[in-house]
């Protein structure tokens, strides 16, 4: 029987490994997919604990976090077009606009 | 046996991860993604989450990562040189410091919370997919209308967001 | 008892109407205050008569702040002390008033003007009829107020303005003490009515509070604390400059505020809380001393003034020091008969200076006078009448009243004694001065420039008549006292008042000097009085006060000089005054030498000796005029010789011993600078600056540094989140 | 009328929201006029109708207004507020005369301002809920800050923005006080309820500590007064008028009616750092009004040394001295009330506060000269005056209490000669030789009306204090068994 520690920490692992990415890649399309892997790590957090509590509600919650991600994604990557339409770049670096 | 699959699952799922984050090429990450995706279903399997394994497949390696290949096509992103930040080795010890000092505690605190009253047997019996639809239009209905909210905000935004410079600028040429 | 409240009010009801509707008196003012003041007079008159008679009145009309057991009233008592002060201030009012009917003929503020007198001889009369400290201290500021508001008369000159101010201060620093003598009166007796604080005072005699450390005894506080009150509003030693500065303000107010009714304020004060004065040997060797060496300072400084009005201020100054002096030995009868005189003559002095000016067109300067004698024979002998009074010839007022303090000086011990000697070489002084003025004016070289002498004239009728009221008043006024057959008339008459508290005070050895008890007590007024029907007084009102002074006078005189007028009170500041009042001390050997004499005057004296030394008096004083007239009488160089040889002691005298300087330097140049600096500095910058906008410039700059960490990089807000994250979990589960 | 003091307090917001409907000017101000007119004489039968006899809260009302949180509106007076509140009615028919003329342009808005001002002012005075005392006392900096802010002088925005900061910050103190309070008095708001209600002392060494600092600034007590002279010589006269003499007065009734009754014995270990502070007040205030060239500043100044006479004599616990810094308070708000009308006259003809701009008023503007020398001769404390009944009574107390105290402050009588005369001896009596002053005219009608009552006022307290007076002492009495009760207050010999 795994124990319900390994999946948190697999899930810790792995939603880190995306804050990683976040922080340290320069193109926007790798730090919306670290998004998701933030986001899956998530996932398998509420559903181990789903699993090991014997409640469907982890489960359920699983597939809100999904229409976010869906959501999140395509506005994401909406924004990446239109600003590679208007700054012809897609390098988070050069996006310092909000600067003081 | 399960143990052995869990194991074979998290470490693909743990460098799958590492390499999304890693690669130079952005395609590559995405493949990197994918085959993180399927052994996350994996786990979802081993979880007795069926159908949550099929439906994270669909909608995350089908729906999703395909967006993600369309818009890499459609800019065609070469990779650059330095596709990482100057001082990455310093975000990623801290970063990992950070982590490092989670999972302990982790390890440390119990987890002693309410358990709710769907064994993992009945929910065999009734059928993963039945029971998480009778939750789900029961007691949570008001979130999943919310979250098809969600999605339709999601919808018109990407739209107006891309579909700008046609309506604004109607005559002027493509920019 | 109703007409008695009608005095004060008389003039009170005068000033009102004059204020209220001055626009419709255009120059009238006269028709209104003149009778008014006459009518209080008269009352005053038939009010002296009933108390003759032996009934005195005590009573109070309404609460002024009733706040539990602190409640004071407004409230009239007439005793045989009151009736005379009421008679002096009422006659020397409306002589006053008719005087200035003359005098300010012209003058644009001519309403205004004898409102503020009206209003004057209210508040005086306010001070002299109350029967509690508070309605004392009401009618003391009200004083000084009108003494303000009448030397800054003509406000265009800039000089009336300082003077005005000075007085109103110096005034007022006297009152500080004065206010503090009430708080702890009303303190210690739990209440501020004369009756029951009077009779309270033995109970409390051994009681001490404590005063910067030292362990004082109330009663030497108490009486320090009002005759700082009384040096304040009598121009006394410390609080002296402001006399003769309040020259600047027109004569008639001269002779009516500086000479004869305000300045006594403060003698009239001691005298009516005689019983706390005479339960405190401290505090009566205090008020002897500083009442001699005024009487000394004023004479030496009057000795070399110019100015006609100055000289008479001195020389008023000088005569107060006499009074408080007697008050200091005990001798209060003689103080009063004292204050009573020298209103009449010195009021007279004064008038008769002012009709000098007014007929010389505003001439002050009495060395471009000369020979005025052809041009103002009124004027020129009533001031003579008055000069002699002064000096303290046979038949006039002076010789007796201040013979009177002389012989109670000489009675009371060895620094009676001391006293005495300064009592006479102040009258050879002031018999000197006065006719030096005197010479000067009517005799000596005529240097008037030639328009002066061309319409120099005499002073028309409404001028003349009060001088000569007030002349015939010097030459009888004295006879009231005279010790020569029966008894003497003043005594008897003050007897009831300050007997009453003598025999109540155990502490005091009442060694009481019989009186001359002759049999007929020929009671000659020249307002024809009844005889008196005051009973045969065993004991004589001027208790000897055996001044086995305890306290040595540093102590005393160290309480004197906390009230330092005006400087940031600190005890430290204190101190330094202080240094400057012991070289007084020692520049009057007599009084330290004399400190400790022995047993009070020997048994019952005999009238010779009481003759032997009205005779060396009136030798001294006679000798004092031959001087003057030598010097001054005839053009001689003398003067001029002496003040070379003596370079230094003429010029201190003249500019007044520099006192004026002394105070500028320690007071009023160092406060505005201090207040200066310390707005410029202490509020306007440190607190205000340093403190307060500091707090605002702080959080700007807070802002400013924190605004390096917008970077605009989402990634850095990630990495801070992250951060953020592992501090809060960190913490959670660290503590 | 059974609910008298609600009319009084709400009768101006009325007038105010009216005066919102019209639009021309000259009729918004006779409205205000009448308002304020009314509303004075509707607070005269609080007066006339006070029972002397009782120390209990009269003409008491009480509604439930927030249930949830337990603020319920619960108004009344006693003999400490009851004359404050009769001030406040009485001198704002002057502020309103008086800016006639002076305020020209939006003076619509001016006059609303004034209202609103005056239902805060009132409601604070008749308050006896906690959470209804701060809202009144948050709401009247709003109308300040406008007056000073839009009509003021030339750098007026730096003066009202401050004022309102530094108020604001002191009151925030304040609130967190009231909260600790409520949940430690036994969750109510109610003053009367939590007058009987004894916080431990620690706590209440650490309420007392923030309420000091709230009502210091008000006040304004020694180092926190620094506000006080930008926000007079910026504000218009009628500001200076109100803020001079009722604003003040906030902050010692928020002393005389939360920290000596509620909490005594944090009062009674403070009281050696107040009674310090409020001597080097009086003296320090004194210092700093002789160095002075500008009047408005010097009459700030001159308030400084004033409330600092007021807090000593809130702080010697006997009658005498409660008593006097009650009456001190009225005194002031009519004396320093009216210099500042004076200031207003004046300024309204030459348009400058420089002393040195002034000279020999007394032979072009004669009467206004006699009431400007009246108003200065009772804020110096002559006896006949209301100025001295007040210090007087003031220093009495203190001299029972701790006679060292008394004797420092008492100083502040001979400075305060010293600053006053050397004032009105450079404007009123040297020599006219500015011209401009030459031509200066007299007070004209309206102006004498403005100032004749004060004067009445001036010799009425100065003269005849007994129905002031017998109004206060049931509740002084009472407020003194309060304190005394808990802790004796005689036996602490501070010297």
């Amino acid at each position: 029987m795994i124990p319900l520690s390994s999946y948190v920490i697999l899930s810790a692992v792995i939603f880190f490994i995306g804050v990683i990415g976040v922080v340290i890649r320069r193109t926007i399309i790798v730090v919306l997919l670290s998004i998701e892997l933030m986001l899956n790590a998530v996932n398998i957090n509420f559903v181990a604990f789903s699993h090991y509590l014997e409640s469907i509600t982890g489960q359920v919650f699983v597939f809100f976090t999904l229409t976010v991600a869906a959501a999140e994604v395509a506005v994401g990557l909406a924004l990446l077009i239109a600003i590679y339409r208007n700054r012809k770049t897609v390098n988070v670096e050069e996006l310092d606009v909000m600067k003081w | 046996m399960m143990q052995a699959i869990f194991i074979y699952l998290a470490t693909v799922c743990v460098v799958c991860a590492v390499l999304t984050v890693s690669l130079r090429q952005p395609v590559y990450n995405v493949m990197a993604l994918l085959t993180m995706f399927f052994h996350v279903a994996g786990l979802y399997v081993l979880l007795n989450a069926e159908f949550l394994a099929v439906v994270q497949i669909i909608v995350y390696a089908g729906a999703i990562l395909v967006l993600y290949l369309f818009v890499l096509m459609l800019l065609n992103l070469r990779s650059e040189s330095r596709h990482l930040h100057r001082q990455w080795p310093f975000a990623v010890l801290i970063l990992g410091s950070v982590a490092a000092m989670l999972v302990g505690a982790m390890q440390a605190g119990g987890f002693g919370l309410p358990t709710g009253e769907a064994p993992a047997q009945v929910i065999q019996a009734v059928g993963n997919t039945e029971s998480i639809g009778l939750t789900l239009y029961t007691d949570y209905l008001l979130p999943f209308e919310l979250a098809s909210l969600v999605l339709l905000v999601a919808m018109i935004g990407a739209i107006v967001l891309t579909k700008k410079e046609l309506i604004q600028d109607h005559g002027e040429e493509q920019s | 008892m109703v007409t008695y409240a009608l005095i004060p009010l008389l003039p009170l009801v005068s000033f009102i109407v004059v204020g209220l509707f001055q626009k419709w008196f255009r120059n009238q003012a006269h028709l209104i205050c003149v009778p008014m003041v006459f009518l209080s007079f008269a009352l005053s008159l038939t009010a002296l008569f009933d108390v003759a008679q032996g009934n005195t009145v005590n009573v109070d009309f309404f609460e002024w702040i009733p706040v539990g057991s602190f409640n004071p009233t407004f409230g009239v008592m007439v005793d045989q002390l009151t009736a005379s002060m009421l008679v002096l201030v009422t006659l020397v009012s409306s002589l006053v008033h008719l005087y200035t009917v003359g005098y300010m003929h012209g003058d644009k503020g001519y309403d205004r003007f004898f409102a503020y007198i009206s209003l004057f001889t209210f508040s005086m009369l306010v001070l002299v009829t109350s029967n509690n400290f508070l309605q004392l201290f009401f009618g003391w500021e009200a004083v000084g107020l009108c003494s303000y508001l009448l030397i800054v008369h003509w406000y265009e000159r800039k000089a009336s303005c300082n003077a005005s101010l000075k007085a109103f201060i110096q005034n007022r620093v006297g009152d500080f003490g004065f206010a503090i003598g009430i708080f702890l009166i009303w303190v210690t007796f739990d209440s501020v009515d004369y009756q029951t604080v009077f009779a309270a005072v033995p109970e409390h005699l051994d009681e001490s509070v404590s005063f910067l450390g030292w362990e004082v005894n109330v009663m030497t506080m108490i009486a320090l604390l009002l005759f700082v009150g009384a040096v304040g509003k009598s121009a006394q030693f410390l609080l002296h400059s402001w006399l003769p500065d309040a020259m600047e303000g027109p004569t008639p107010i001269s002779a009516l505020i500086h000479a004869a009714t305000m300045v006594t304020a403060g003698i009239f004060m001691v005298s009516r809380c005689h019983p706390i004065f005479n339960a405190s040997e401290v505090a009566m060797m205090t008020v002897a001393i500083v009442g001699g060496f005024t009487a000394l300072f004023g004479a030496t400084i009057a000795l070399t003034q110019n100015d006609i009005k100055k000289v008479v201020a001195y020389s008023t100054m000088s005569q107060l020091g006499y009074m408080v002096m007697a008050c200091g030995i005990g001798a209060y009868a003689a103080g009063m008969f004292h204050l009573l005189t020298h209103g009449v003559f010195k009021a007279l002095l004064f008038l008769a200076a002012g009709s000098v000016i007014h007929a010389l067109a505003g001439e002050q300067d009495i060395r471009r006078m000369g020979q005025a004698k052809r041009h103002m024979p009124t004027t020129y002998w009533t001031m003579l009448w008055g000069s002699l009074a002064l000096a303290g010839i046979f038949p006039f007022a002076g010789f007796f009243s201040k013979d009177e303090i002389l012989w109670q000086a000489w009675n009371t011990g060895m620094m009676g004694k001391g006293l005495w000697l300064v009592g006479i070489i102040v009258a050879f002084m002031t018999a000197f001065y006065t006719f030096r003025v005197f010479f000067l004016v009517f005799y000596g070289a005529d240097n008037m420039d030639h328009e002066v002498r061309h319409h120099a004239h005499e002073s028309p009728k409404v001028i003349t008549i009060p001088l000569v009221t007030l002349a015939i008043g010097s030459l009888l006024v004295g006879w009231l006292g005279q010790p020569f057959w029966g008894k003497n008339p003043v005594h008897e008459y003050m007897s009831p008042v300050f007997q009453s508290a003598v025999s109540g005070t155990p502490a005091l050895q009442a060694h009481a000097t019989p009186l001359p008890d002759l049999v007929t007590a020929a009671f000659a007024d020249d307002d024809g009085h009844g005889a008196p029907a005051a009973p045969e007084a065993a004991l004589g009102a001027e208790a000897a006060v055996t001044p086995d002074a305890v306290a040595t006078p540093e102590v005393a005189m160290s309480a004197e000089a906390v009230v330092t007028p005006g400087a940031v009170v600190t005890p430290e500041a204190a101190v330094s005054a202080e240094a400057v009042v012991t070289p007084e001390a020692a520049a009057h050997p007599v009084a330290a030498a004399a400190a400790h004499g022995e047993e009070a005057g020997h048994g019952g004296h005999d009238k010779g000796a009481e003759f032997a030394l009205m005779a060396l008096s009136m030798l001294v004083a006679v000798s004092g005029i031959w001087m003057a007239h030598r010097w001054y009488g005839r053009p001689s160089q003398a003067p001029s010789r002496l003040a070379a040889a003596y370079q230094t002691l003429y010029q201190g005298s003249l500019n007044k011993w520099y006192w004026d300087e002394l105070y500028d330097a320690i007071f009023t140049r160092p406060t505005l600078r201090l207040a200066n600096r310390m707005w410029r500095v202490a509020d306007d910058i440190i607190i205000d600056k340093v403190l307060v906008d500091g707090v605002a410039i702080t959080t700007r700059i807070t802002g400013e540094i924190l605004k390096f960490f917008q970077t605009g990089r989402v990634q850095h807000y990630a990495m801070v989140m992250s951060l953020g994250i592992f501090v809060i979990v960190g913490g959670f589960f660290l503590f | 009328m059974d609910h008298l003091i609600s009319w009084v307090i709400f009768l101006p917001l009325i007038g105010a929201a009216i005066a919102l409907l019209v639009r021309d000017h000259q009729t918004v101000k006779i409205i205000t006029l009448v308002i304020t007119v009314a509303d004075f004489l509707i607070s005269l039968p609080l007066w006339l109708g006070f029972d002397h006899g009782t120390a209990a809260f009269q003409f008491v009302e009480k509604a439930a207004w927030i249930p949830t949180f337990h603020i319920n509106y619960h108004v009344g007076i006693d003999g400490i507020s009851l004359l404050l509140v009769i001030m406040t009615t009485f001198l704002a028919p002057f502020c309103v005369l008086c800016s006639w003329h002076a305020i020209a342009e939006r003076s619509r808005e001016f006059m609303i301002n004034l209202l609103v001002m005056q239902t805060a002012m009132i409601g604070v005075f008749c308050a006896l809920d906690m959470a209804l005392f701060y809202i009144f006392w948050e709401a009247m900096l709003i109308p300040m800050y406008l007056i000073i802010g839009v009509w003021g002088g030339v750098n007026r925005i730096y003066a009202a923005v401050k004022f309102f900061l530094y108020t604001l910050a002191g009151s925030l103190l304040l609130l967190v006080a009231l909260i600790y309070m409520f949940f430690n008095g036994g969750h109510t708001f109610d003053i009367p309820t939590l007058m009987t209600v004894g916080f431990d002392p620690r706590a209440q060494m650490w309420l007392f500590a923030a309420m000091l600092i709230a009502f210091a600034i008000k006040v304004p007590m020694f180092p926190f007064h620094t506000w006080l002279p930008h926000a007079h010589v910026q504000a218009p006269t009628a500001g200076s008028v109100i803020l001079a003499s009722v604003m003040l007065k906030m902050g010692t009734y928020g002393f005389l009616r939360f920290c000596l009754p509620m909490l005594t014995d944090a009062s009674i270990s403070y009281t050696p750092l107040i009674l310090t502070l409020s001597v080097i007040a009086v003296i320090y205030g004194a210092y700093m009004a002789l160095a002075q060239s500008d009047i408005k500043k010097l009459i700030a100044y001159s308030s400084v040394s004033h409330m600092g006479f007021v807090m000593i004599g809130m702080f010697v616990y006997n009658q005498q001295g409660i008593e006097g810094a009650i009456l001190q308070m009225i005194n002031h708000g009519v004396t320093t009330g009216a210099l500042f009308l004076c200031v207003g006259v004046i300024y309204d003809r030459r348009h400058t506060r420089e002393i040195s701009e002034y000279g020999g008023l007394a032979k072009t503007m004669p009467v206004f000269c006699t009431m400007f020398m009246i108003f200065t001769f009772s804020s110096i404390g002559l006896p006949g005056t209301n100025g001295f009944v007040g210090e007087f009574l003031v220093l009495l107390g203190a001299y029972k209490f701790h006679p060292l105290t008394s004797v420092l402050a008492a100083t502040g009588i001979v400075l305060g000669a010293v600053y006053m005369l050397h004032l009105v001896a450079r404007m009123v009596w040297s020599e006219c030789s500015n011209p401009e002053n030459q031509k200066l005219t007299d007070l004209n009608l309206r102006e004498w009306f403005v100032l004749a009552p004060l004067v009445v006022m001036v010799f009425w307290i100065g003269l005849y204090p007994a129905p002031f007076l017998d109004v206060m002492h049931e509740s002084v009495l009472h407020l003194l068994d309060q304190t005394a009760g808990v802790a004796g207050a005689q036996q602490i010999a501070m010297n």
